[in-house]
């Protein structure tokens, strides 16, 4: 057996070792990777990073819980940046079992921006953000078509006081901001039909500047919507967010994960390329001693 | 009554549910949701039937000493004792005498089992003899234990500590770790199968390259070349790929299903 | 559930009203002064189309305020009442823009959502301002009641699609009794079937056949019975063994009548016993479980995968690879397909599946259906075709032809 | 977390463990964890069909009082018919009666495809159909991208290519002239299609894997070294260093074995 026999014909437990030993290791050691950016994630980066200190994000998590590991990622990546950036927030969540896992967002990233940071080359002291002044949330209400409908006239129709039961007319953030008109920004990130409603209800009527983030799958019907200008920017799953993390320098949930995927994926195409290279060279061989 | 009633009956529920599919009224629905239930009921007893194969095979196993019965015991007893955790909660904090009661049962049970089968006489006696004392040692546990009882008409069992743990620990892992054996199957199964041996199997592996390569950091400004390309591939070729088999697919069940109400296919009849 | 929604809702609305009174009088004025909206108008109800009853239609025109004039409608809601003077009782909620609601309700009669057939009904519906809880009230229409239907027009083409497919397969079966001989093209993973079993039996290795996760409904899991049928007839006749682990009692049921039936066929009863098929458990990964370890401790010299299969199509093909059987798969499981053909020898894709009953048979009866499928194929390209056509050219008469409304 | 429910996790890892090492070769871990889910995974869906589907299905619908007096005071009596459906199939059981099994079987399969016919028909054909017919995107014809999704031509593409594929599914008619080299073209579609589709799945089955190594890393790694637990004591570490005894000892025996055979023959 000569060495391009046995590419050819390698043991299938060297694969499953190698899979295993590049899974592991790459779960473990916290290396970077570069990852391509694509325009339409670099233009929502662009749209954040360019606001002026003290703008409002509005931050719709509209997802169930069932989507967190392909979706958290990229909420949690945008929610920091806006935060560094000295942006607030006005967090919403039209998904019925959304409230306790935007709460747990909001608690997990404000751990992480207590923490002095160094951001492409700058650096962020930490800070503690506060309920009312960074950042609000304002819950869940059903009905998402008439919510989106009514934000645009005014926050406190549909939610007269936010997720913990402030009046809205009490939290100092909210003071002055009556509707999309005092927003910089929308982003909606989510795995269902309510990213319709944005675009239709809410972009389509009050002609705010949106943003969305949603699964890998669904992100390829949305393009035409890029193309039209009715939305800024598009990031699609796992991957759409590690672009974002890649942007803000700030690698999180989403590089990690494709630091795995990236090196798993690499090591099958080196198998099969093996495989192959093998296959081509030992015919070349035997048609040799054909002859 | 043996042959002609059951393709009859095939033709008669084929053909009213094929109408039903066109009438909305909610007559209709009222018998279309009631079939429903039959079809459940019917299954939920024949996995009775399915009990029995596993029991029967698994103690066959054990007879007759075939290679790896040992673990046959394993099966049997991972089935009983589940159906004993279903059937049984406690009434308060405490376990009492609870698998006192349990292993009295297994034992007692498995000594009748064993008495059964053995051809020894004096051995018979001693299993009849244990399995019987053992049995009554249940009983007496079960109805002088306050701490837990039989629940079979309600599902307390469903929310037992031990029939929750045996589901989270034992059938959840088993079952996740047995999925993701995938991971390493694909690549097992890329590495043999991804060969150009001939231009359809040069397509499959070309294609399959592109889109694993979709998000491949490494490959600087081709990337986005790849990257637009596996999107096409997912949306195009794919799409189109799909359409044709699913209505082929669709015409396969109908003509078959067709079949089977005409009784042209009895096959899944056998004979006799 | 939903009437809670909409109360809570409401009574959002009313705790928002003094709110905004509140505002500092720059924030007073960009938002509009309580101005009552234009009401809708042409407001019409009627039965739903194709439904079991319990549900009316309603239909109107919308506000001169919705979108464009003073621009303030937010919403319509939609109020029912047994009487033209009311008292009205709220039903539904729709944001502007739309001028359609459809009034559903249970037809259970226990059910707090009740909604009585047969019995007239009046509505209206509110244009409700943005910012207020100001509202413009419509006039009432009725009396309008509901009704079940019997025939479900949006199916038409369903049915048409049944009937001209009914009529083919009867006439092609018929045609193929009278002996006529019917051309079809070889398969390859269908002669392999038959050399699998001879292989097997040169081995003295048995044969292991998987059904697959299908119920015994389901038509697949009926096309693998009489493959299955086939294949124990060939093994029986070979004194081959043949290993059949199920998934679903039924399927292992009529699995078992099958197998026995193919033994007496065969001439060799005393061979059969119940324990060659057999079930496992009705659980996916855990059935995998099993059916893999078989693989590596009974070393089958053929895997026929058929049937319905799920993610476990991978793992079973591999495991069968790394005990060095030959396989044979076939599935109607799209998302299956690919990882078949890559890790078996043979696959049968999707409608093959469906061929491969008639080919093994090569019974008349069984290939005079193939033809009447091979004529639905051309005339749905056919079809295509000229409906891409005619879609291209804005004839949508035509296409509307084949559009099903659920 | 508490030290009970730490035995119960590394009683998951070594299962986890066992499972993982079918991999490699069959042996009496995977074994034991094989029997055991097959037997315990049973004995659940008996548990979970009788609870969620035989008692609220049948029993409930039965006897609404009180159980004894069965259906007579039952709202649902009509039930009674596939309660004796069911009891048919375990006929079956016996030798003489078990063709009495065929009635409920032929009334099973009788609705599955019944219910089947019109439904495929509509899903599969009629939609499929339906979805063919689409305008073709003119105005955008070339695309604004590289292999633009949204273009005129992959319109075309998707029409031709689903055209093709169908005629090489054609069984009465053989693959050769023009008719052929349609049904040609036609594989290739479904080849690259198939292609794309493995590729596109490769992502997801390797997320399984790392979900299972975040599993044993978060509860049962991290639990056997996480001193700020307040349950914490010794017993979590004998716990997890007995297991890793256990791996270790099985590698190095398979090793050895390994080498023992290699110095034989070689």
């Amino acid at each position: 057996m000569n060495i391009f026999d046995r590419m050819m014909l390698l043991d299938r437990r060297w694969v499953f070792l190698s899979l295993v030993i590049v899974c592991v290791v790459s779960y473990i050691i916290p290396f970077q990777i570069p990852i391509m950016v694509t325009d339409e994630v670099e233009s929502i980066y662009d749209m954040i990073d360019t606001l002026p200190e003290g703008e409002i994000v509005l931050l719709a998590m509209d997802f169930d819980p069932s989507l967190l590991a392909e979706l958290q990622p990229m909420t949690y990546a945008m929610a920091e940046h806006a935060f560094r950036k000295n942006l607030k927030v006005i967090f919403v969540t039209l998904s019925q079992n959304g409230p306790g896992m935007v709460d747990q967002a909001i608690r997990e990233v404000a751990d992480s921006v207590r923490l002095d940071r160094t951001y492409n080359g700058v650096f962020y002291k930490g800070k503690e953000i506060v309920n009312g002044e960074d950042y609000t949330f304002l819950g869940y209400k059903p009905y998402f078509a008439l919510i989106i409908l009514g934000m645009g006239q005014n926050f406190r129709i549909p939610f007269p006081s936010d997720y913990y039961g402030t009046a809205l007319d009490s939290i100092p953030m909210m003071k002055g901001v009556l509707n999309y008109d005092q927003v910089a920004c929308v982003v909606d990130i989510c795995g269902g039909n309510v990213v319709d409603a944005w675009i239709s209800y809410g972009q389509g009527r009050y002609n705010f500047k949106l943003a969305l983030g949603m699964t890998g799958v669904m992100a390829a019907d949305y393009y035409p919507y890029l193309n039209s200008g009715q939305v800024v920017g598009i990031m699609g799953g796992l991957l759409g967010a590690a672009e974002y993390e890649q942007l803000t320098d700030n690698a999180g949930l989403a590089k990690d994960g494709m630091r795995v995927q990236v090196f798993a994926h690499l090591l099958i195409i080196l198998f099969i390329l093996m495989g192959n290279i093998g296959y081509f060279m030992s015919q070349r061989d035997k048609r040799k001693l054909g002859r | 009554m043996r042959r002609q009633l059951p393709l009859a009956l095939v033709f008669i529920f084929g053909v009213f549910m094929i109408v039903q599919y066109f009438v909305p009224h909610e007559y209709s629905e009222w018998v279309y949701e009631f079939l429903l239930d039959w079809i459940t009921i019917i299954g939920i007893f024949a996995l009775a039937l399915g009990i029995y194969s596993l029991t029967h095979v698994s103690m066959g196993k054990i007879r007759n000493r075939t290679p790896n019965w040992q673990y046959a015991i394993v099966t049997m007893l991972g089935l009983f004792v589940m159906i004993y955790f279903g059937f049984t909660a406690r009434t308060g904090d405490s376990w009492g005498l609870y698998f006192v009661a349990l292993v009295a049962l297994t034992l007692g049970i498995s000594s009748l089992t064993w008495g059964a089968v053995e051809t020894q006489a004096s051995r018979r006696k001693i299993g009849f003899a244990a399995g019987l004392g053992l049995l009554a040692v249940f009983v007496l546990v079960a109805v002088f234990d306050p701490s837990w009882k039989f629940y079979f008409y309600t599902s307390e069992g469903l929310q037992s500590a031990m029939f929750r743990n045996f589901f989270d620990y034992i059938m959840i892992p088993i079952q996740s770790t047995m999925f993701s054996l995938l991971a390493f199957f694909i690549a097992s199964a890329a590495y043999r199968a991804f060969r150009a041996r001939n231009i359809l199997a040069t397509l499959l592996l070309a294609s399959a390259l592109i889109v694993m390569l979709r998000f491949n950091p490494f490959l600087g400004p081709v990337g986005e070349y790849i990257a637009q390309t596996a999107n096409w591939l997912l949306n195009v070729p794919n799409l189109a790929a799909k359409r044709a088999i699913v209505i082929g697919i669709g015409l396969g069940i109908v003509a078959t299903a067709l079949k089977v109400i005409l009784g042209i296919e009895r096959g899944y009849m056998g004979r006799g | 559930m939903k009437y809670k929604l909409v109360v809570s809702f409401l009574l959002a609305l009313l705790v928002a009203v003094p709110v905004v009174a509140q505002q500092d009088t720059t924030l007073a004025d960009t938002s509009a002064a309580a101005m009552l909206p234009a009401p809708a108008t042409m407001v019409q109800a009627k039965d739903a189309d194709n439904d079991h009853g319990h549900a009316i239609d309603v239909t109107w025109e919308l506000s001169a305020d919705d979108g464009q004039g003073a621009g303030t409608v937010l919403s319509y809601e939609i109020y029912r009442s047994e009487s033209p003077d009311g008292p009205f009782e709220q039903r539904g909620l729709v944001p502007s823009q739309k001028n359609s609601y459809t009034d559903i309700g249970s037809r259970d009669r226990e059910s707090p959502d009740y909604f009585p057939d047969y019995i007239d009904f009046y509505y209206r519906v509110d244009a409700v301002a943005a910012d207020s809880a100001d509202r413009a009230l419509s006039e009432v229409f009725g009396p309008v009641h509901s009704y079940g239907q019997w025939f479900n027009t949006g199916r038409i083409p369903v049915m048409v699609g049944v009937l001209i497919f009914a009529i083919l397969t009867i006439l092609f079966v018929t045609i193929a009794k009278k002996g006529r001989e019917l051309y079809v093209r070889p398969l390859a993973g269908i002669d392999a079937v038959d050399d699998a079993i001879g292989r097997a039996t040169e081995m003295g290795k048995p044969i292991l056949y998987v059904l697959g996760l299908g119920t015994a409904d389901q038509i697949a899991t009926i096309a693998s019975f009489t493959i299955l049928g086939r294949v124990a007839k060939r093994v029986a006749e070979y004194h081959t063994k043949v290993i059949v682990p199920c998934y679903d009692p039924i399927v292992m049921t009529v699995a078992q009548e099958i197998v026995k039936s193919a033994y007496l066929d065969a001439g060799r009863p005393d061979e059969y016993s119940d324990d060659i098929v057999y079930f496992v458990t009705q659980s996916q990964f855990a059935y995998v479980a099993a059916v893999n370890g078989t693989m590596l401790r009974e070393l089958p010299a053929t895997n026929i995968y058929m049937g319905k299969f799920y993610a476990e199509s991978l793992i079973l093909a591999e495991t069968g690879a790394v005990a060095g059987s030959i396989q044979i798969s076939g599935t109607d499981e799209i998302a299956q397909i690919p990882f078949f053909i890559v890790a078996c020898d043979y696959t049968l894709i999707g409608e093959e599946l469906y061929a491969a009953s008639a080919y093994l048979g090569r019974e008349p009866v069984l290939l005079g259906s193939l033809k009447a499928q091979d004529y639905a194929k051309a005339a749905i390209i056919v079809l295509a075709i000229v409906g891409i056509v005619a879609a291209n050219f804005g004839w949508t008469y035509f296409t509307e032809l084949f559009q099903v409304v659920d | 977390m508490e030290f009970g429910t730490y035995l119960w996790t590394t009683f998951a890892a070594f299962v986890i463990l066992a499972t993982f090492s079918f991999l490699y070769k069959d042996n009496p871990f995977y074994k034991f964890a094989e029997h055991l889910v097959v037997g315990v995974s049973a004995g659940y869906f008996v548990i979970i069909l009788w609870h969620n589907g035989l008692v609220p299905n049948l029993f409930h619908r039965l006897a609404d009082g009180d159980w004894y007096l069965l259906w007579m005071n039952s709202s649902k009596p009509w039930y009674i018919i596939p309660a004796i459906l069911g009891v048919l199939m375990w006929t079956r059981f016996s030798k003489k009666y078990s063709w009495v099994s065929r009635w409920p079987l032929a009334v099973y399969i009788g609705v599955g495809t019944g219910l089947a016919i019109p439904l495929e028909m509509s899903n599969r054909v009629n939609k499929q159909l339906y979805a063919a017919m689409a305008e073709i995107d003119w105005s955008n014809f070339w695309g604004s991208r590289f292999l633009d999704v949204s273009a005129g031509y992959s319109d075309i593409i998707i029409f031709v290519g689903a055209i093709a594929a169908l005629i090489y599914f054609f069984f009465s008619k053989a693959h050769t002239g023009v008719f052929g080299g349609v049904a040609t073209f036609g594989i290739w579609i479904l080849m690259i299609g198939f292609g794309a589709s493995f590729g596109y799945t490769v992502m997801a089955r390797i997320s399984l894997f790392i979900n299972r190594i975040q599993y044993m890393d978060n509860y049962w790694v991290q639990t056997a070294f996480d001193t700020s637990n307040p349950n914490f004591h010794a017993g979590f570490q004998i716990l997890f260093w007995l297991l890793v005894a256990v791996l270790i000892l099985y590698i190095v025996r398979e090793i050895m074995a390994h080498l023992k055979t290699k110095a034989q023959q070689g």
